[in-house]
């Protein structure tokens, strides 16, 4: 009890940040999905289905950018394989809206997906069921990733192996569960993965309420995870982490378990992913192995630099705006969009280290700095 | 709630840490050579020798950073310490100073005390953490004794070596350990700073023990009553600092003429 | 020999150096003294090239350097020691030793033999990781290497730092020795004595700024007392 | 007339064979009337119509056959005129007769037809070839043909072998022909001591036919052999075939596990100096291999004529080239990031997307065509079982010869020395005297330039497209961490080692579960070690 | 005149981009001619090129882009099967049109794609009858790249040649992953299992990228047409463009259109390619000639209907006979597939095929294969009365998506 009101006075006490990402969140949410279910369709106004949808992605890219800053901002776990909780989230998720499409698919087979009846499938495989219940579903959408993430981080980190050997092992995690599961003995579709997605609870995924719906929802979810991960971050388990990053060997001779804080964070962070990936399948309609690609993890990471490791709304607004960068740009200039993104990633890095919450922060810095600093720097010791 | 808490070691025979046999080496060369040690509770033991002769290898051992060879070393009459890793030795309460300052950079002074605290250390109790009071008035102390308490906003990065030094001693004073392991603590240090240094350790002494290692002759000198002399792994001399001081031996390895 | 005028040094927003002057006579051994924090290493560092300066002029033998770049600096004949070694830890004891060699004006091409008669140690040691030595024998190494430079002035900063009292004085001798030999030394140091043996002269900093500069032997406890006390 | 021309031609070139003469006149040739039908037979009568030719011509008609073979058959639109068109590889045309292979210059190229030919009218054609040359060609000729026979045991042929036998002096080919006899002998109703014999000969015979008809003799549902005696030696012959070809079968996986290994290795070494020494996380690594692939593809543009020298100037010009564009990442990106290895991660990600989105620009999104040299080309067959491709074997003697000539740079000059120290301590090794942009910029330059380079070898292999890069980065950051960053030896053996688990194991679990499977391995070995196979000992790596 | 337009949607970049630019191409020169005959309706066509890049999420979403942003009249755009099936979803909700110009597997048909490329009986089947009949092959190596068209092709042929009496021992079956590059031991199993004495061909259903390597492969190890020859159904004109083909000749391909065709058309066509291309070593393909059909029965059935409101082009389009380029009429089916032929051609030294083969009919495309079980009742019609793409003549009901 006690906690929960620490909790909440952390919450009130200066947290500028906090507020400030939550109400424009909110703000820009409910204006968006007002103006999209009221407004009539020829208004100037009036914001398109597609436009919710894109907007819905980006939240879960935001999420998923705030999975990977939590654990490389603050405890210098560069995972280039977050691709794989998304996608693993997103498959259970997709499972679950396969199974709800029940005998409207082609093949009008009430048990059998599509892509099992025409390769053949006798019975769906164990591993499948529950997955019509949402409940389970979601259950294995936390569980599955995390369980990865717990046994993986839990053998990576136990052996101490950390900088880019974590990275690239990351990377080989998700390399193979990507070829895994464009096995179509694997049973999830393949290539193909999981698409053609009729409903969710329900609700008719084609609707314009169902679509705003899940987008206030991932809405909703990415605040929360925010708010949360600012939490921890301020606590003084953020501290440790940070000083895990800074070093490790320290930490330890200070009695931390750092492989147990470690695991814990990158479980953490898995499940954030993997939720990002849950909220994503049904909004794009689209589940493949291709979200394991390693591409796409790196991509993930380049979000973060650009919006800024190690603040939270620098890595959700990276990810909102490299998105929407690569929306504009493959539509501008589908010739040449790739020079530009390139480009983009090179002009951060080289002229914005700190991506732009870091010129944020310069701006500020430089607002308010005088030159009685060096009174507070230069005490030495005793006097 | 204080899950941080541990049993205190078995000191009913006096000793402290014993170190019997110890053997360390790397790619062949013998860093610990066959070493005992004995630490009595509560003592303020001096470790000197020659560069290389395997004090900073010693203090890695007893906290778990490198493994041995060969030997024991106990915590207490019960605890052996070959069995626990990095993180356990420290909750046992063996605290150290690096010969070679290591701070969390990008934290704060303060907070790189806080996170020093003898508190719980684990994932849950450092969620829910906060500082209380009484921490709060401990934090302020070591950073008025180790004079950085213009400096507790700052993030340790900008600190200079020295400072960096007393930011270490800070972290393991607050830490309150039951042994504290300082390597070369006023290397760098001014004469009067290092006069401090003496008198602080000084002062912990008793309660704590204390095994300090150091090159500046005065300053063991000044706070020392027992010394050890490693040279090449093993123990060469030992005894009160006239002793030590002039036995030959010491003399022709370490010292040198003047000293 | 060297000339430092209204020197000016910030870390990001915090200035460090204010305007400072420090002059350095050909075959001195200078002492640079303060307390912790004050600036010694941004000083020294400033005067490699080796952080950028925000104002002022460095000059070596009449000619301005601020603009050379570091590499440059250490083959016109500075020679560093820095604080805290800075040994090429995978590189072993020899290759730290080769890799001054290109540096010198001479052309020799092979570490003299003389680096291992003032450090014998150095010579056991040939051929194993700078990082795996122990700290005093790092120290020892880091000398030795400034010295494969051949340079003009060697800038040690705290070298006896960790280290064991008879090497301590063994590098005091080597020290003044080679300042002996003509080589002009700035030194940083902490510990009186030591600097009292080795130095002719000293500069005393307090806060970015030099306080007090004068021959060692007007070094003034009143000097020490305000200065150097805690 | 010109059909007189032409077959006047064609007397001329019977004539020459100095052995057969020949006795026909020009005019009632009875080949005239094939050959004119060869310019307008369709598809379906041109077996037979080659038979017939065969039949008429004799060896003669051997050049033509070969020409036919390679589609190198043309005739005159007007005239009919059979005539031999061969193109070199810069596209020069060269008309040569069918029959003494004089040049042409008197016809108008554009007006040829080519005669056409499906793949059996090619089998048909390799039948009569062997069948002409078992009788009339060279040694090795011979050899083959008895080979190519040893499939096809028709009576016509079993006619040619047996009076090949005869007067054969070279050993080799006369146990070729007697291997065909024994395999005719067992098919035949011969008696038991025939037979026996005949499967003497064949014991240990890994030609393929030969397995083939034993197995067929063993197989109760095939010829199922009655003779329990017989039986037992064919087992035997079986057994002793089976045995080597096991031994041959690992040899060749170990072959193609090398041979994987050593394009592991190129694709990698670079990679070990850029981010194994210099910890750039290089990710435009890939395109660096691009660029020596595309390199290679403009220099055969250039040089057309020259095709079999062409990796000759493309190994050096790929390296100038990918070590120019390394060093101008360098310079303008690169250096600005130094002493933060994970941002050059994002930067380098950046300029691949610029790369490859720059070769679709210049090249197209197309793959482009790279030629393999002559000598590049076709294996080392060391027996029937085993051969080895020509072009992997050089490749894995070229990765090894670049992978020493790296370690002797990186060992032996001052540079491998600096860059070393540079990495490690930038500050100091400038208060070396050391010129750290230099040497960064040379250092980048050289893995680059080796990725141009290995660039060079993979346009060997695998396409040439905007993707190449893409498709070998992660490998190689495999290699470079499962071998030990910062060590060249760990990748050399991390490569290696990687390639052949990976070719022992495909067969057993497929490509892809074997791609799977050793990934996870890695993944399961660095818990073990981790900092890889040869990990940087010492203090300074704690 | 408000401008018809024409959506365009395929991968630029990424790697797809490869198959993809030259289609985009396609459809843009088509524009181009089209509007200089004075366009459709008297209305100019004006394209929107969006690029997936060769992300299947994004051809989702730049579907929904151009339908409901730039609300496009028609779209023509994907190759591989999944970028189709990501985007089928938002075809049927916001009743877009797609023309789809690749082969692909079948076990689809939507109101909303028209499907010109081949179904597999357009060209897997009549390549095995000719392998079997002509060549008179006996063992058989499927090999393939593990996905969806490959799967469901060597599903049907296996099917389809067990029932022709194959034994199982006389198949081979092989998948490797996309890009696969290494195929040594493949390669080498191939050569083994076609040395048992029996005539033994290789059907690929090898994707792009991965071809170069294996032919290369292929032609090192010294397996000729002779000894095993290869039949692909993903490898054209534009993919021989990256291969040295002289070790190729008499490999094989099925298509329903190779560039070597003579006819007048294919002639006119190639020319107004390499024109508006500006390049005349640019070949042309199969897909190519499938989105020339698709884009003039387009034009052909927005004429007929007068509009080009999606469902009135829909039905206008069954029926519509126009001519491909290999001489005959295509014709647009009640089940969105087309009739045309089925030609085999063989690989040529200079990187053409020379057909060998060809059906004497127009093979009408199968949406749903007799050779799989789960598909063998059903069937396609999208005209009244049964307008269902999944129709199941057992039960007589119309199952999924057309409810
Ligand atoms: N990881 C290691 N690998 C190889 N050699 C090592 C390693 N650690 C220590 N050594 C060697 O062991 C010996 C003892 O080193 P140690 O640091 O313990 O000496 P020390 O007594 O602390 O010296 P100093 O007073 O100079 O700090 C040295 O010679 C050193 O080179
Ligand atoms: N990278 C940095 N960024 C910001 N401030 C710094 C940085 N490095 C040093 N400082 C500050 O600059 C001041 C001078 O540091 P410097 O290292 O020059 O001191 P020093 O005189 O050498 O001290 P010591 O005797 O402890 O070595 C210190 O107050 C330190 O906090
Ligand atoms: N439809 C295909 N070839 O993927
Ligand atoms: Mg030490
Ligand atoms: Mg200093």
């Amino acid at each position: 009890m006690s906690q929960l009101g620490h909790a909440w006075g952390e919450l009130r006490r200066g947290s500028n940040t906090i507020t400030l990402f939550v109400v424009v969140l909110f703000t820009a949410t409910v204006l968006a999905s007002l103006s999209n279910l009221l407004l009539p369709e020829n208004s100037a106004l009036h914001v398109s289905t597609y436009t919710i949808t894109l907007l819905g992605k980006y939240l879960c890219y935001a999420m998923l950018a705030l999975a990977v800053d939590v654990i490389w901002g603050y405890c210098g776990i560069l995972s280039l394989g977050h691709g794989a909780f998304f996608a693993l989230g997103g498959y259970a998720m997709g499972m679950y809206l396969m199974r709800q499409i029940g005998d409207r698919g082609v093949y009008g087979n009430p048990d059998l997906p599509d892509f099992m009846v025409f390769l053949n499938w006798e019975s769906l495989p164990w591993y499948w069921f529950g997955m019509d219940q949402l409940w389970f579903a979601m259950l294995m959408v936390g569980l599955v990733p995390g369980l990865l993430a717990l046994v993986f981080g839990w053998l990576a980190f136990r052996s101490r192996v950390t900088g880019v050997y974590l990275s690239i092992m990351t990377q080989a995690l998700t390399y193979a569960l990507m070829l895994a599961f464009f096995r179509n003995e694997m049973g999830f579709g393949g290539n193909n993965g999981l698409t053609d997605f009729k409903e969710i609870a329900g609700f008719e995924l084609s609707a314009d309420s169902t679509r705003v719906g899940l987008f206030v929802i991932t809405a909703l979810l990415l605040g929360l995870v925010f708010v949360s991960s600012q939490l921890i971050m301020r606590s003084r388990l953020g501290r440790v982490l940070v000083s895990i990053r800074d070093s490790e060997a320290r930490a330890r001779f200070l009695g931390y378990r750092t492989d147990h804080f470690k695991v814990w964070l990158f479980v953490y962070s898995a499940l954030i992913a993997a939720l990002a990936g849950a909220l994503y399948a049904p909004q794009v309609g689209i589940i493949n192995p291709g979200e394991f690609s390693p591409v796409n993890s790196i991509e993930i990471v380049v979000w973060v630099a650009v919006g800024g490791r190690g603040t939270l709304y620098g890595a959700v607004v990276g990810a909102i705006l490299v998105s929407y960068a690569k929306t504009r740009f493959t539509s501008l200039a589908p010739e040449s969009w790739l020079f530009m993104l390139g480009a983009l990633f090179v002009f951060v890095t080289v002229f914005l280290p700190k991506g732009l919450a870091g010129l944020l922060k310069k701006k500020q810095q430089s607002d308010s700095s005088g030159e009685d600093d060096r009174l507070k720097l230069t005490g030495g010791a005793g006097s | 709630m204080s899950p941080g808490r541990i049993k205190a070691p078995d000191v009913s025979h006096k000793v402290i840490l014993y170190i019997e046999a110890l053997s360390v080496s790397f790619d062949g060369f013998k860093a610990l050579n066959d070493l005992s040690l004995y630490i009595n509770d509560g003592e303020l033991r001096c470790l000197i020798g020659a560069n290389g002769a395997g004090k900073t290898t010693l203090m890695d051992v007893i906290t778990g950073k490198t493994r041995c060879d060969s030997g024991q070393v106990y915590f207490g009459q019960t605890v052996d310490l070959l069995k626990h890793d990095e993180a356990a030795i420290a909750r046992l309460g063996i605290g150290r100073k690096f010969q070679k300052p290591t701070v969390f950079e990008a934290l704060s002074v303060s907070e790189n005390l806080e996170l020093s605290l003898k508190t719980g250390k684990g994932v849950w109790f450092t969620l829910m953490a906060k500082l209380d009071s009484e921490q709060r008035d401990r934090i302020d102390a070591v950073l008025t004794t180790i004079g950085l308490s213009a400096l507790r906003h700052k993030p340790a990065g900008v600190l200079s070596h020295g400072q960096k030094q007393w930011l270490e001693i800070g972290m393991l004073l607050v830490s309150d350990p039951r042994l504290m392991l300082i390597d070369e603590p006023v290397a760098g240090m001014t004469a009067q700073e290092t006069e401090k240094t003496a008198e602080l350790l000084t002062s912990l002494a008793g309660e704590r023990t204390v095994v300090v290692v150091e090159h500046d002759m005065e300053f063991v000198r000044s706070i020392a009553r027992t010394v050890t002399v490693l040279h090449q792994g093993s123990v060469l001399a030992e005894g009160t600092m006239d002793q030590v001081q002039n036995n030959p031996a010491v003399v022709e390895v370490y010292l040198g003429e003047e000293s | 020999m060297i000339e430092i005028r209204q020197l000016s040094q910030r870390y990001g927003g915090s200035r460090i150096l204010w305007d400072v002057d420090l002059k350095i006579e050909q075959g001195s051994c200078t002492c640079i003294m303060g307390r912790n924090g004050v600036g010694k290493t941004t000083l020294l560092k400033c005067l490699m090239g080796l952080l950028p300066i925000a104002a002022g002029e460095v000059l070596l033998d009449g000619k301005a350097i601020q603009h050379v770049a570091a590499h440059q600096r250490a083959r016109m004949g500075l020679g560093f020691v820095p604080q805290g070694r800075d040994i090429f830890s995978t590189l072993t004891v020899e290759e730290n030793l080769q890799i001054g060699l290109p540096c010198r004006r001479d052309g020799v091409k092979k570490i003299p033999e003389r680096i291992f008669e003032l450090f014998p140690v150095l010579a056991e040691m040939l051929h194993r990781r700078g990082g795996d030595l122990s700290g005093g024998q790092q120290q020892q190494l880091a000398i030795g290497r400034a010295l494969v430079t051949d340079p003009k002035v060697l800038v040690l900063d705290e070298p006896n730092e960790g280290i064991q009292p008879n090497i301590v004085s063994q590098i005091g001798d080597v020290i003044m020795k080679l300042n002996a030999e003509g080589l002009t030394v700035v030194l940083v140091e902490q510990k009186l004595g030591f600097a009292k043996r080795v130095g002719s002269e000293f500069r005393l900093m307090e806060k970015g700024r030099v306080v007090a500069s004068d021959s060692m032997a007007g070094l003034s406890d009143e000097l020490i007392r305000r200065h150097l006390a805690v | 007339m010109l059909i007189c021309c032409f077959v006047f031609r064609l007397a001329a070139a019977q004539q020459a064979p100095e052995s057969e003469q020949s006795t026909v006149a020009a005019n009632d040739n009875p080949l005239t009337p094939l050959l004119q039908e060869l310019t307008d037979a369709n598809l379906r009568r041109m077996p037979s119509l080659v038979s017939e030719i065969e039949q008429a011509g004799g060896r003669t008609v051997l050049p033509l056959f070969m020409a036919l073979q390679d589609g190198a058959l043309y005739y005159h639109s007007d005239s009919l005129e059979l005539v031999e068109r061969r193109e070199s590889d810069g596209g020069r045309v060269t008309l040569t007769d069918v029959f003494d292979g004089d040049v042409l210059t008197d016809i108008n190229a554009d007006a040829l037809e080519q005669v056409r030919i499906n793949n059996r009218l090619r089998a048909v054609l390799q039948a009569s070839v062997a069948r002409i040359r078992l009788v009339h060609g060279n040694d090795a000729e011979r050899e083959q043909a008895a080979r190519i026979m040893l499939s096809d045991l028709d009576e016509d042929n079993l006619v040619l072998l047996n009076e090949a036998i005869a007067d054969e002096q070279i050993p080799a080919v006369a146990a070729m022909i007697n291997v065909a006899l024994a395999m005719n002998v067992l098919v035949t109703d011969a008696p038991q001591t025939d037979r026996l014999a005949a499967v003497a000969t064949l014991h240990g015979n890994l030609q393929g036919p030969v397995r083939n008809l034993l197995r067929s003799f063993l197989d109760e549902l095939g010829r199922n052999e009655q003779d329990p005696e017989v039986r037992s030696a064919m087992a035997s012959a079986m057994a002793s075939i089976e045995r080597k070809v096991r031994f041959y079968e690992l040899m060749e996986q170990a072959f193609y596990g090398l041979s994987l290994g050593s394009v592991l290795l190129l694709a990698a070494i670079g990679l070990a100096v850029t981010f194994g020494v210099m910890g750039v996380i290089n990710m435009a690594h890939g395109e660096m291999l691009m660029l020596g692939a595309y390199t290679t593809y403009v220099v055969q543009m250039l040089m057309p004529e020259f095709i079999n020298y062409s990796l000759w100037v493309a190994i050096p010009t790929a390296f100038a080239v990918s070590g120019l564009v390394g060093m101008f990442i360098q310079r303008f990106v690169i250096r600005y990031l130094n002493g933060r290895p994970l941002e050059t991660l994002l930067a380098t990600f950046g300029i691949s997307l610029i790369l490859q989105q720059a070769v679709r620009t210049i090249f197209s999104p197309l793959n482009r065509l790279v030629v393999s040299p002559d000598w590049m080309s076709g294996s080392w067959d060391i027996n029937p079982v085993l051969s080895l491709t020509n072009n992997r074997l050089f490749i894995l003697l070229f990765s090894v010869i670049v992978f020493v000539i790296l370690l002797w740079i990186l060992r032996k000059t001052s540079l491998g020395l600096q860059v070393r120290a540079v990495s490690q301590n930038r500050d100091m090794a400038k208060a070396m005297g050391i010129r750290t942009d230099w040497v960064d910029a040379m250092t980048f330059g050289l893995g680059s330039g080796i990725a141009g380079i290995a660039g060079v070898a993979l346009s060997q292999l695998t396409n040439v497209g905007p993707n190449l890069g893409q498709d070998y980065i992660i490998d190689s950051f495999m290699v470079v961490v499962f071998g030990g960053v910062g060590n060249l030896w760990g990748t050399l053996v991390g490569a290696f080692s990687l390639g052949v688990a990976n070719k022992f194991m495909e067969p057993m679990t497929g490509a892809v579960l074997a791609k799977i499977i050793t990934l996870v391995f890695i993944i399961l070995f660095i818990q073990v070690r981790p900092k890889g196979l040869f990990p940087q000992k010492g203090r300074a790596a704690e | 005149q408000e401008p018809i337009k024409v959506g365009v949607l395929h991968s630029l970049s990424g790697t797809m981009a490869i198959s993809e630019t030259t289609l985009k191409d396609t459809v843009l020169m088509m524009v181009e001619a089209q509007n200089e005959k004075g366009g459709v309706l008297g209305r100019p066509l004006e394209a929107v090129v969006v690029d997936p890049a060769s992300d299947w999420p994004l051809f989702a979403e730049r579907t929904r882009q151009l339908l409901a942003q730039d609300e496009v009249d028609v779209i023509f755009g994907a190759w591989t099967s999944v970028s189709r099936k990501a985007m089928l979803p938002v075809l049927e909700e916001l009743n877009g049109l797609l023309f789809y110009p690749v082969q692909y597997e079948g076990e689809e048909s939507s109101k909303n794609i028209f499907y010109t490329g081949a179904a597999p009986n357009q060209q897997a089947i009549p390549a095995v009858d000719y392998l079997m009949n002509d060549l008179g092959i006996e063992r058989w190596v499927l090999a393939g790249t593990d996905y969806v068209y490959p799967r469901t092709t060597n599903r049907i042929l296996e099917a389809y040649l067990k029932d022709q009496g194959v034994a199982d021992s006389d198949i081979m079956i092989n998948y490797t992953p996309f890009s696969h590059s290494d195929w040594q031991s493949i390669v080498a199993d191939i050569s083994r299992f076609g040395s048992a004495g029996k005539a033994t061909a290789v059907v690929s259903t090898i994707n792009g990228d991965a071809n170069v390597p294996f032919y290369r492969e292929l032609g090192n190890q010294g397996i000729s047409s002779l000894d095993i020859p290869v039949i692909a159904f993903s490898v054209g004109e534009e993919e021989l463009s990256g291969i040295d083909s002289r070790p190729l000749v008499g490999h094989m391909a099925a298509w329903n259109y190779f560039q070597s065709v003579d006819t007048p058309a294919n002639d006119a066509f190639i020319a107004q390619w390499h024109e508006f291309i500006g390049d005349t070593s640019r070949v042309t393909n199969d897909p190519m000639e499938a989105t020339y059909i698709g884009f003039n029965m387009w034009v052909r059935a927005v004429e007929k209907a007068g509009t080009t409101d999606v469902d009135a082009v829909e039905q206008a389009m069954i029926g519509i006979e126009t001519p491909n380029l290999s001489g005959g009429m295509a014709v647009m089916n009640k089940n969105h597939h087309l009739s045309k032929p089925v030609l085999i051609g063989e690989i040529q030294s200079d990187g053409q095929f020379q057909v060998v083969s060809e059906t004497d009919e127009l093979v009408p495309g199968d949406a749903w294969s007799d050779f799989l079980p789960g598909s063998r009742d059903l069937m396609s019609d999208w005209t009244a009365p049964v307008r269902c793409g999944n129709f199941n003549t057992v039960t007589e009901t119309c199952s999924g998506q057309s409810n």
